[in-house]
Order: C-alpha cells, then structure tokens, then sequence
C-alpha cells in the first residue's frame, strides 16, 4: 500500500478477522453473479446484468469495515461484494434482477439499481458521479442534527466516473464541508471500453487528492489485506474528523462491461499481468496460507453460498411480477400535489 | 407596513426556519451576505448552522439536498439565478424526481429559482424554467404571482414531501407590494380566480397575472370583463377551475413569458381544448414570448416578452373570433 | 439486402465521413469498440482521427463540439443514452442554442440521443426528451420514425447550421428494417402522411408511429380509416401537414411516448385548437406515457407507454365523441 | 514566482517590451471601468457592471502574449485589460454597455457577454466554466485540420469557478488530448461574497493541476512582471506541445463584484495585506523606476486613455438602440428549420 498521506490514526485492524469475513462475502458476490450470469445467458432476465468480477476484495474490503444502522454506504455498478457485506440480503439481488414486486425496487428499476435510503444505502441513479454529493448530503444532515458521532459515509465509484463534473463538485463540497466520506475508486482500467488513457492523463487518479486538499490512499485491489488495511486507514481518518478520503484501488474488470460484452479490447498482456489476478482466488490461497481457515473451511463457504444463492434465485424466480393494473401509479407521495389528468 | 414580494420570501424562509429545526438553507452567497437579492438577509445572523454558502455546484447543491431529505431534512436551495439550474438539471430532475416512486422514501427538497425577466438581464438571467421541470413526473412546480402568495406557497412548498421547484419572479421582487402577509391562504394546488369578468377568460401565472391585469383594465373601459385565472401551481394543474372559468366566457388566452414551444401555455391549452372543447365559443389562443434568447437591451426585451399591450390585442383578437 | 434503422444511422454517418472532411464525431465508446448500440461500428477502422472517444463528460463533449463549430467543423456527439444529456444541458441549451443569435456565427453540432423505451430499460436508460430541447429557441430536434428517415435526416442534421437534437429511437435499432437507404427523401422539415384515412387523424412520431400504425390496422376491420401524420421533426413542426390532415378527419389524437405534461402532444393540439380549430368535429385527445418515471419491468413498461391497444382504445373514444 | 513545474520551455521574454505593452492595456481598462462605473451610478446602463479593477496586470499580462488572428482567448467578466490587449476596441465594449445596435452583439447581450467567435474570442455564456471546453473544441477543431500550427487557446476563470463540474471536465478532456490550452484562473480571493475558505479546501489552486497531469504555475498577480513570466512559461510550453497549463494569478478584487455591491464583506486586513496592493500602481511605479517609461510618458498614455475612452462613451451613447420592429427574431440560422408559429 503506496500511503501518499503522512500519517495513520488508524486503530489497528484485526486483519485475520475482517479477512475472514470479507472473503465470506467475496465468494458470496462471486457465487451469485456467476449465477445471475447465467441465468442471464439463459435469456431470463430482462435488461443488463453487471458484474464486479475482480472487484470483490476492494468492495468487501471498504464495507465490511462499515456499520449498518449507523454508517452509509453507496454502492455502484460492481459492488455486489459490499453490498452483501453491508447487509444486503442476496434475496433483494435476485428479487430485483428478476423483477419480482418483492423486491426492495418493486419492479420500478432493476439489476442493480437497487438500494434502501432508509437504512443507509442510497439506490444508485444511472447517471455516474451523482451519488457522491448525496452522500454529503446525508452526512451534512446527520451533523446538523448532532446526530453524526462517528459515523461515516462511504461512496463507490469507478476511473470513468472520475471525468465527470459530479463527481469534482461532490468532492470538492466535501471538502470544504470536511465531511466524513470516503470515496473508493475502482480503477479497472477501463470505463465500458474505454481505457484510462482516454479518460485521464494524470500520473495516478490518487493524485486528484491534494487538489481537493484531502487525503488520499492507494491500494493494490488484487489483495484483499492491502485493501483492508487501506480503506481502515482512510475510515478512521474520516471517523476521526481529518475530513474525505480518496481510496484508489488499481485492479482489472475481470469481465465484460455488462455480460452482453465479451471484452475483446482488453488485451491479453493486461489480463496477464498483475492487474489482471483474480481477487477471490489470491484471497483464498492467503487464508489457507495464513491459516486462517482451511481447504475445508473454504469449500463450505463455497457452497454454502452456492445454496443461498440457488434458493434466492428459485425464490425470487417464483414470485409475482408487479401488477401494472393494481400498481401504484404516481410519482408523488403528496395526495393532494397530484394531477387530476386522466389516465390514459 | 408595507410587505415585497422579496420581503414575503425572506420572511417565509425566517418562519420556517424558526418552527422547525430540519430547515435549512443552502445557496451561494446566501449567509452573511443575504443573498444576492437579499431574500436570506439576516437569517444567517440568526440560524448560523442552517443558513449556508455553498460553493458554484449546482449539481452537488442538488444532491447534498437529496441526501439530506432523505435523513429527514427539509432544505431549501436557493439558485442564484433559475437560469443557472441547468447545471443541477440532472440531480432534480434524474434524482430528486424519481426518488420517492423509486424507493418509496419522499425527497422534500424546495429548489427556489428566481426566475423572469426585468431590463438589462439578457439572454442567461432572465430565464422562466417552470415548463422543463413540469415535464418530469414526480415533481411540483409553483409560480407565484402575489406577496401573498409568495409567502403561503412558499411555506407550503417547504413542508411538502416532494420536491418542489419554487419560481419567483424577479420582476415582482420590489415592484409587488402587499399590507399584511396571510394567516390563511388558498392551498398551493388551488388556481384562483383573480378577477372576475364574462367575455372572455385570460389564464396565466407569475408576472404576466399584473401585465393581464392592465389589459384587463384597460379593456373595461372598452366595455369588456375579462377573467383572470392565477394557476399558481402548474405542475399539478387545476383544470377545474380554468374550465369552470371557460365555461362562464366560452373564450380562453393562454399567457406565459416562457418560450413559445411548448410549455404552460400549450399545456393548458391542450388540457381545455380535450376536457372542455365544448365550452369554447372561439378557438383557444395563445400569448409566449418570442421564439428567440431573452434580450438584454430593455427595447428589445420589451418586445420579447407579452405586455399588458400585447396581451389586449390578444384578447381584442379572440373577442372578435 | 435489408437495411436495419441502426444501419441506416450507421451508414449517414459514414457518408458524411466520407463526404466531408469538416464531420467528425465524439462519443463515448465510438471509437474501436463502434459505440454502445454499433452505431459507429466500423468508422474508427477508416477515419480514426475522426471517429473520437470522449471520456464521461457530457458537458465537456457539447461545449467541445460548439468549439469545433465555431471554427467550421460540423460534430456529432453520441450521448450514449440520451438521459445522459441531462450533464451537458446547459450547454446544449445555453451554449449551443443561443450562439447563432447571439453572435452571429451559426453552430452546426448534431447531438445524437439514443432515446426512448424498451423492455427492461428502466427509469434512466428509457427517456424521450425532445420536449424539453425543443422548448429551448435555436434548437431543431428530429425524431425519426423510419429505417429511410434515420439516414436522410440525420444527412440532413449534419449538414444544417444549427444545433440538432437527433432523437433515434433505440426499440427501433433492430427492429425496423428497409430494403434500402433512399436517394431522394422528403425534406427534415416536412411532416408525411405515413397512411391516409378519413375518420381521424392520429399525430405522432418515432416509435410511436408504428403502434399507431398497428391500431390503425386493427380498426381497418372495424371499418374505420385512421390517417397517420408522422410529425418527423418536431421542432419546428410542420403545423401545415397536421392542419390539413385533420381538415380531411374532423378528429384528431395526437400522441407521444414522452411524459404527459407538456411536450409535444400539448403543443400540437394547442397548435391544432388554435389554428384549426373549426376542422375539428371533435375535442382533440392526447395519449401519452404516464406521470411516472419510466419503469424496469417489462409489465409495467408496458402500461406505461402507449401501444397499439391503449392508442386504439383512445381512437375508439375519439370517434364516438 | 513558485513554480511548481520542473522546467521552462519558455523563449526569453523581453520584459520591458511586454511590460510596457501590457501596461498600455491596464491603464486603458482602468480609466474605461472607471467611466463605464461613473455611468452606470448616473442611472445610464441597465442591468450590471463588473470591473477588473485589481486584476489587470494578470489579464493584460496573458493576452498581451497572445496574437490576435492565431490564437484564441476567452476572456470572462474581469478581463477588460486583456480584451484591450487582444484587440478589442473599447467602442466596443461602450456599444455593448450602452446597448448600441452596432456592438457586437447587437443589443441582444450586453456588457461583458461580447466577444467575437470567428476572430479568436468566444462570446462568454454566463454559466461559470462553461467557456473552456469550448475553447478546447476550437483548438481540437484547428489540429483536427492541420490547422492549429503552434497556435494557443486561453481562457479565464476566477476562484469560485474552480467548484464547477464544467471546470473540471474541460480541464480533464484538455489533458487527455493534450491541447494548447492556458487556463488562467485569477484568484481574487473571493466568488461574489464567498471567500475562497467556502470554495475550496486545497492548500494551493495551483495543486489541481497534477491531478490533471498538467503543468502549474503560481504568479503574484499584483505584480506585472511575475504575471508577464509566468504566462510567458505556460505560454511557451503550451506551444511546444506540453499540453494544457494551469495559471493561477493570486490577488484581490479591488471592487465589489459588480457596481451594485460594496464589497463591505472584504476585511480591512485584508485589504491592506500585500494581495489588496493595486497591480497598476505596482506597475507603474515599476515602469519609472526601472526607467521602462518616464512619469511624463505615463500620463501621457493616460490622457489619451481618457480620451479614447471618453470618445467611445459619447459615440456609444449617441448611436441608436436596436429596433425591435425591425429587428430579425430569428434564432436559427437555417431559414428552412424556422418555426412558422405566427409571431406574438
Ligand atoms: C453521466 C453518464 N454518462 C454515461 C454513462 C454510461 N455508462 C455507464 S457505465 C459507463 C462506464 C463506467 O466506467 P467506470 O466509471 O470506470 O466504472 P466501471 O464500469 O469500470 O466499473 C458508462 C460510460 C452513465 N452511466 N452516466
Ligand atoms: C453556474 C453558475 N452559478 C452561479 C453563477 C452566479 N455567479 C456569477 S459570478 C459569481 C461569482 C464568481 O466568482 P469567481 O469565479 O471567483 O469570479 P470573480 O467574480 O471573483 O472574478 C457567481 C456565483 C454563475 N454565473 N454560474
Ligand atoms: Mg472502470
Ligand atoms: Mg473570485
């Protein structure tokens, strides 16, 4: 971990434990968007299905480290890893993906565009950047209430995003706010296809830190410690009141943009190299290495998560579609603020 | 004591900020500075926590209000000018809109737009947005056009549950004076009759309800009664009172200063021409600004915008029809 | 050969291309990947200091564009949904759309915006917003409805000096086929009678034509001749093409897969009650999507935008009024 | 002059020469600002005046460096030095003012929205950053066709500015396509009333720049030479193909923020410190004493300041309003496209 800020007030973490646990929801994450993949090839699901193959250390990482009840958290696209480990249950994935009324979107949006403001977890509009300053918001909220104690807000957000104002204006508000957020950037080397030489010229997306006068942490995405350790000084920075934190993990997207894209423009080089490790598999050869749980341990982990993610598929699969002609048709909650114009 | 429009506006602000403690005001230049109309001056004095400067982000501005609604918060955001909303655009109307039909939590958030034009403005200060944000589900959109109003509508935007887009009008800021602010006042959603007349019906909102005035003056002394309506609220519109007022005139003038294509005027025209065709005695008419960017020069402007002048040779028009 | 409506896009770009040295375009993913939709599949191959990949900044990528303009290029900008053109519209609507008139130096940008609903879609990947640029004065926005359109006006947009909203619709991309691109086509400002009848008159555009198209089958059984108007630009509007076509009907529907407040259903049966309004035996009637955000689930999509059935239902109530 | 950047590619300037030159400009934008403000108390301008007072060395000091009918400069509402110093004629600036039809923009903008596209000056948008990519287009748009030489763009901006997305994506997308393009920001120390402290929390502007992979300078922007060197340095690299550079001129708003605002929220201290000293009286104090210019020479250029200046007023004045009967309402260029909707 290339620290680029001076120093830690970090509390030291319990690496085998928060390892332990990430990994739970590492294979969890992997597990059901193979699934989800699948069940996608198979033409069943309406719309795109987005994976965060490779990711799953950097996003474990960040929100296993978080409270739910007490922190936020805003996943994006590939977050599928720290949404389960922020307490997301698998069933309102699938629910959701497979468009049960059930699930937490009720058929309104899809994949994963989902999310529960309520308890912490902003439901991401497609629009990237645009979460960042609800974040803020909600942090700015809680402290004008005197109910913010030490709790933090945290936001996913990929290279791509970075070029966009939103995501500048955001930052730079929380800033001067010095509001407790932590903003992940997932650097997979790419948006969609477009590789990061097409989206930045600067050395290390890092160093947009300084520049907003906050501080910023790299870590190797591939390795699930590193990560931990990283986004465990960044937290308890922000918890501590030093303000927003920049975490920039360097990884690759070990997948298609979404799964109707084979990622052909990635090259072969790049897979190969040490970008291109498979965060789940070094994770796993870690544990075992460290002994923090074995061969065995693994494999019941593994299926357990192949269970839990059959049934939540069967589950969901099961359940009734929103109804158009029962459905709730209007866009504001106020009664007495809605149009008498007639339906068509 | 004699009360401005902008005078209503402040005070709407300092009432809502003393009854309840989750308001808050966001904008640039708003705190110890008042505001650049001077519509938050000395609320900072007092709510120094709630009255806060925010940096040139319109999109943030927007999402920080977004966030803090959905933690219970009612803020207020004042856009320096309605104008320059555009480049929140996104976070109202992607993110504030479709939050409460999306998650089921509802996004109270007022966005105020000082909206309209006055002379010397031009093409980038003198903006009417109410159609662009009305189009978009899920979002209130109020145009007062009296010191009164500004006051109650104000007030009620601020503790509805959904997002409202407030515009006031800039020209009515000092010109709009009134005696006394209500204690009671006709809901938001309510359009009002504004004066009452039998020829013909002129429905319209904002500054246009006093240019409409004059030419209603002025035609009364040609013999003729034109109705006003106020619709006060254009997103949702309240059909029902303009229809019961085309049903007592048989004739109906659209006004709007917004641009011509589209907008307030071509919806209510729309809505009577489909749900009260059979009260029209004469072909629905209506009054826009010019197909054009707002005029800086005030002889240009002038020309640009309806006028009490323009509006009786419209309404002299449909008399004839 | 068969040519899809995606091909036909394909295709007018890659003859301006060739044609003329001044078009470039710029878009996210264009470049070697060919765009999100294969849009630009191809075109990097042949022209790749043309054919340009542009990093997550709408707003950036409009005012780039203008800039280009101004010094005599002719850009196209993909947006790769057109919901993401809510970033660069205040450049769109500030920047591009007061230029000529401001300074006197036109600004031919194209602005491509893969719009509309389909299956799965969602609330941000689903949008039609020709209104809201429409509304905006120095805009033309062109909505396509055929494979012939797609390429002749989108030719025709690249080559016209002032900003254009290219509104393609994304159902359409694969599922209209022609059997080849036009020589000679109708002029982008001119509306088509697309099928001619005698009982009413339905007024659309894009997508929408071809449900109205299969309702107007449908109630050919019945014994009832809908004519179909295909509005094709809907700024400025061909009111001429509309006025005569309910002249001949007596009754006319306009309708719109764009949310229902505002937009271009109002402006046209405003337009049509004001100008036309002793052509109609009948209250004009409107169908649109409904006031929500555009939703994931196919069931729900399918209710929320008009299809045949509801458009069907809808002339069925006309010709009984 | 901090130069954050490790070398110059710079020509040699000749100082005195520039100097000099740039100093024509300042005394000329001053003594215009200071009439155009007398008018606007006399109740003849309607709508705003803002004035560059303060700021003059740091504009004149970069178009000064630029040449008209090559190079491009966007010049925003602080920037009356440099306009003078790009070749706009102060009739110009009076017509537009005082809504002369024959200004450039014909009565249909007015006071500092003018500018002229087709000779290298972009008319500014009031939306803040909205100006620079625009001005990255143009030179995208002259290298596209072979045309851009060594040509430059550069455009102003102010500190409050910096918080915009459209700052920021301009910026970014000028790094990734390495255009000529000068940003000069003038850091005035205020946005309207807000001090930089409500705007931004870096350390320095100038430290966004590597978060761009661009270059930076920093420039006394009260001190004439310092802004004629440092803009020189960034001019030359930006020529030489080092890509987009990042000017920040340090100083202070010796004015409100237009004529209506009495800038009572700017502190005596602060007026008095070394940012509120007055960059033309700096420089005029330089200009005799290094024997670049005589007292007599000075007032000299003064009184034909005044003269012109007073000229273009009474000329401005005298010419006739645009006509609105007359006048062609027409917001599209292409006859074809225009609306036949029948005029109100
Ligand atoms: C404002 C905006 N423009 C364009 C898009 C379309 N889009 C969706 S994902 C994506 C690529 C995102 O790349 P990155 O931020 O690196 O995230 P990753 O997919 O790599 O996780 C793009 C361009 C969008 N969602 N929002
Ligand atoms: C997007 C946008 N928001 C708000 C405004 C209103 N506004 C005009 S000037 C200004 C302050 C600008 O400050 P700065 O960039 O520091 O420039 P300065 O006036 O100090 O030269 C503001 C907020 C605007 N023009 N554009
Ligand atoms: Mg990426
Ligand atoms: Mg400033």
């Amino acid at each position: 971990m290339a620290d680029i800020a001076t120093q830690s007030t970090g509390a030291e973490i319990d690496l085998p434990e928060a390892f332990q646990n990430a990994f739970r929801w590492m294979v969890l994450a992997r597990t059901f968007e193979d699934k989800i993949a699948s069940v996608y090839r198979a033409g069943k699901i309406v719309g795109g299905v987005y994976v965060g193959r490779g990711q799953e250390a950097f996003s474990a990482a960040l929100a296993v480290q978080l409270n739910r009840g007490k922190d936020i958290y805003a996943p994006l696209i590939r977050d599928m890893a720290g949404r389960a480990a922020f307490g997301e249950p698998v069933i309102d994935a699938a629910r959701t993906y497979l468009g049960s009324a059930k699930g937490s979107m009720r058929g309104r949006d899809g994949n994963i565009h989902r999310g529960s403001p309520r308890e912490g977890v902003p439901a991401m509009i497609s629009h990237l950047g645009a979460m960042i300053s609800v974040v803020g918001g909600m942090l700015f909220a809680r402290r004008l209430r005197g109910e913010l104690e030490n709790s933090v807000g945290a936001a996913c957000i990929g290279d791509g995003a970075t070029s966009t104002g939103s995501v500048h204006e955001a930052l730079n508000l929380a800033a001067i706010e010095k509001l407790p957020l932590v903003v992940a950037i997932a650097n997979n080397q790419f948006a969609y296809s477009t590789p990061t030489s097409r989206q930045f010229a600067c050395k290390d997306l890092v160093d947009r830190a300084i520049g907003y006068g906050i501080e910023g942490i790299n870590v190797d995405g591939t390795d699930l410690a590193d990560c931990l350790q990283g986004f465990n000084k960044a937290l308890s920075r922000a918890r501590s009141g030093k303000g927003p934190q920049l975490v920039v993990g360097k990884l690759l997207r070990l997948a298609g943009h979404g799964e109707h894209d084979d990622a052909h423009y990635i090259s072969k080089q790049m897979r190969a190299s040490s970008l291109g490790k498979d965060c789940l598999a070094v994770a796993r050869k870690r544990m075992i290495a460290e002994n923090w749980g074995s061969e065995e341990d693994c494999k019941v982990l593994e299926e357990k998560a192949i269970e839990e993610v059959e049934n939540a598929i069967l589950q969901a699969s099961g359940e009734e579609s929103p109804d158009a002609y029962t459905h709730d048709w209007n866009a504001c909650f106020s009664e007495r603020f809605r149009d008498t114009q007639s339906d068509p | 004591m004699s009360i401005t429009y902008l005078e209503a506006i402040r005070q709407a602000q300092a009432k809502a900020l003393a009854d309840n403690p989750n308001v808050f005001i966001y904008g640039q230049d708003i705190g110890a500075f008042g505001g650049a109309f001077k519509a938050t001056k000395g609320l900072f004095e007092k709510y120094p926590d709630r009255v806060i400067d925010a940096p040139i982000s319109e999109d943030a501005m927007i999402g920080l209000a977004v966030g803090a609604a959905i933690e219970g918060m009612r803020p207020i955001i004042e856009m320096q000018f309605a104008d320059f909303s555009t480049v929140g655009f996104n976070q109202i109307v992607n993110q504030a809109a479709t939050h409460y039909w999306r998650t089921n939590v509802p996004c109270p958030i007022t966005v105020r737009l000082p909206s309209g034009g006055t002379p010397g403005s031009g093409p980038f200060h003198s903006q009417c947005m109410e159609a662009i944000y009305a189009h978009y589900p899920g979002i209130i959109v109020m145009t007062p056009a009296t010191v009164e109003d500004a006051y109650s509508m104000l007030l009620e935007a601020i503790y509805t549950d959904d997002p409202v887009i407030f515009c006031e009008h800039k020209y009515l800021y000092y010109h709009l004076k009134a005696d006394s602010l209500p204690k009671q006042s006709l809901p938001a959603e309510s359009a009002r009759i504004t004066r009452s007349g039998r020829h013909a019906t002129v429905i319209t909102y904002s500054a246009m309800i006093h240019e409409a005035l004059l030419a209603a003056d002025s035609l009364h002394d040609d013999g003729y009664e034109i109705e006003i309506v106020d619709l006060r609220c254009v997103k949702p519109l309240d059909i029902d009172t303009v229809l019961g007022s085309v049903a007592r005139t048989g004739r109906a003038l659209v006004v709007g200063e917004a641009f011509p294509w589209g907008g307030v005027t071509a919806e209510v025209i729309s809505r009577i021409a489909s749900e009260g065709f059979h009260l029209l005695d004469a072909p629905p008419a209506k009054l826009n600004a010019r197909d054009t960017p707002i005029p800086y020069h005030p002889d240009l402007w002038r020309y640009h915008r309806p006028t009490a002048s323009s509006i009786k040779s419209a309404i002299q028009k449909l008399l004839k029809d």
